[in-house]
């Protein structure tokens, strides 16, 4: 199992982790910046973390994860920092024997992670910035 | 007690870290968590506040004490 | 749209064609050769395709993943050939605004794969070969 | 009539093309299957087998009609 938070988060890092001579499926989820959120062009993203606990919870999630499905390895890499339009900032992996078990448990720890892990975005829109969620 | 903040709290108060100095000790979470609303208004308009102690969610019943780790956690947004 | 059929897939070449600035949620499946099915220890898999068609019926599970969901990009690349445990065979890549949309996408591309798509696999054990599915 | 064969019945019948030969012709898929499970045993005992015409999927109805590409498909284990 392996947990980071880093600076840049890179697809080809995750697969390696992933590597199991008994898994079948790999499924990988890389959360991108896009283009644009709630009818507004956005510029780029800045992303803060809280590294400690935010590592503390990753593991939490990835041992539920694990007790839920039977899985060969997982890989969970966020990224901090600012980053532009198409640039990757969290990645998702898991190899499991069985397709099933991989896209379950991926989608699980996605989810999960963007409940309770604290990591804050900060959006940027050509005229001003929002931090995402802080207002109902 | 120095209370750790981030995203849009740290903008609120202004600086990563914030020096509580109570009139009256602050013995719970919740207590913590009266007091920074009455402080700061701003704080009471966001979506939900919590509380984390030595790096862990804490609710409002959580004793405080010299020497742990707190820090406020605003709405979440990775991934 | 990204539909082949080669000797060997590559997981940055799929990521490449997903690149989208509209998408938010990128799902990758990665289907590798297992050490092991039906109890038995694999040595190796063999991949055969009736090539022509199977492009055509991967371009309609594609077509039809587009008319059920709001993707991006797509990404479907299925080898041939000899490959060894840990290798990997297919690669279902879709980019989307959403996760939602992506998950779902990439899981029914890859079940509906498994379906159609005509291409054969042969199981190398120790003792003995199989043609999988082929017989009841 | 020449039809292309992939994986096990490519085994079964020994090569990756067969020249179908018939002494009456074969007008329709479903009389190709008939032809060939009459002649290959092996054939029978698959769990299913397709036929596709010019590269489709091609049910027993589907006629056959001279210049087509013809192909046996045995059940598909791709992915």
């Amino acid at each position: 199992m392996v947990i980071k938070i880093v600076t840049d988060v890179d697809l080809n890092e995750a697969y390696q982790y992933l590597q199991a001579p008994g898994a079948g499926g790999i499924d990988l989820f890389v959360g991108t910046v896009r283009d644009h959120a709630k009818g507004k062009k956005v510029v780029k993203l800045v992303f803060e973390a809280y590294a400690p606990m935010a590592l503390k919870e990753m593991q939490k999630i990835a041992e539920a994860a694990q007790q839920q499905w039977p899985l060969e390895k997982l890989v969970m890499l966020h990224a901090v920092g600012e980053k532009l339009v198409g640039e990757p900032v969290v990645i998702i992996g898991v190899a499991s024997a069985h397709r099933d078990a991989a896209f379950s448990a991926c989608r699980f720890l996605i989810d999960e992670l963007k409940k309770t892990v604290p990591i804050w975005k900060k959006e940027f829109y050509e005229d001003n910035s929002v931090w995402v969620n802080a207002h109902p | 007690m120095e209370i750790l903040l981030f995203g849009i709290t740290r903008e609120i108060v202004g600086g990563s870290t914030l020096t509580v100095e109570p009139e009256q000790p602050l013995e719970t979470v919740g207590q913590l968590k009266n007091w920074l609303a009455d402080r700061y208004p701003a704080i009471k308009k966001l979506s939900s506040l919590a509380i984390a102690v030595d790096s862990e969610y804490a609710d409002d019943a959580h004793p405080l004490a010299p020497g742990q780790e707190v820090a406020l956690i605003p709405p979440v947004s990775g991934g």
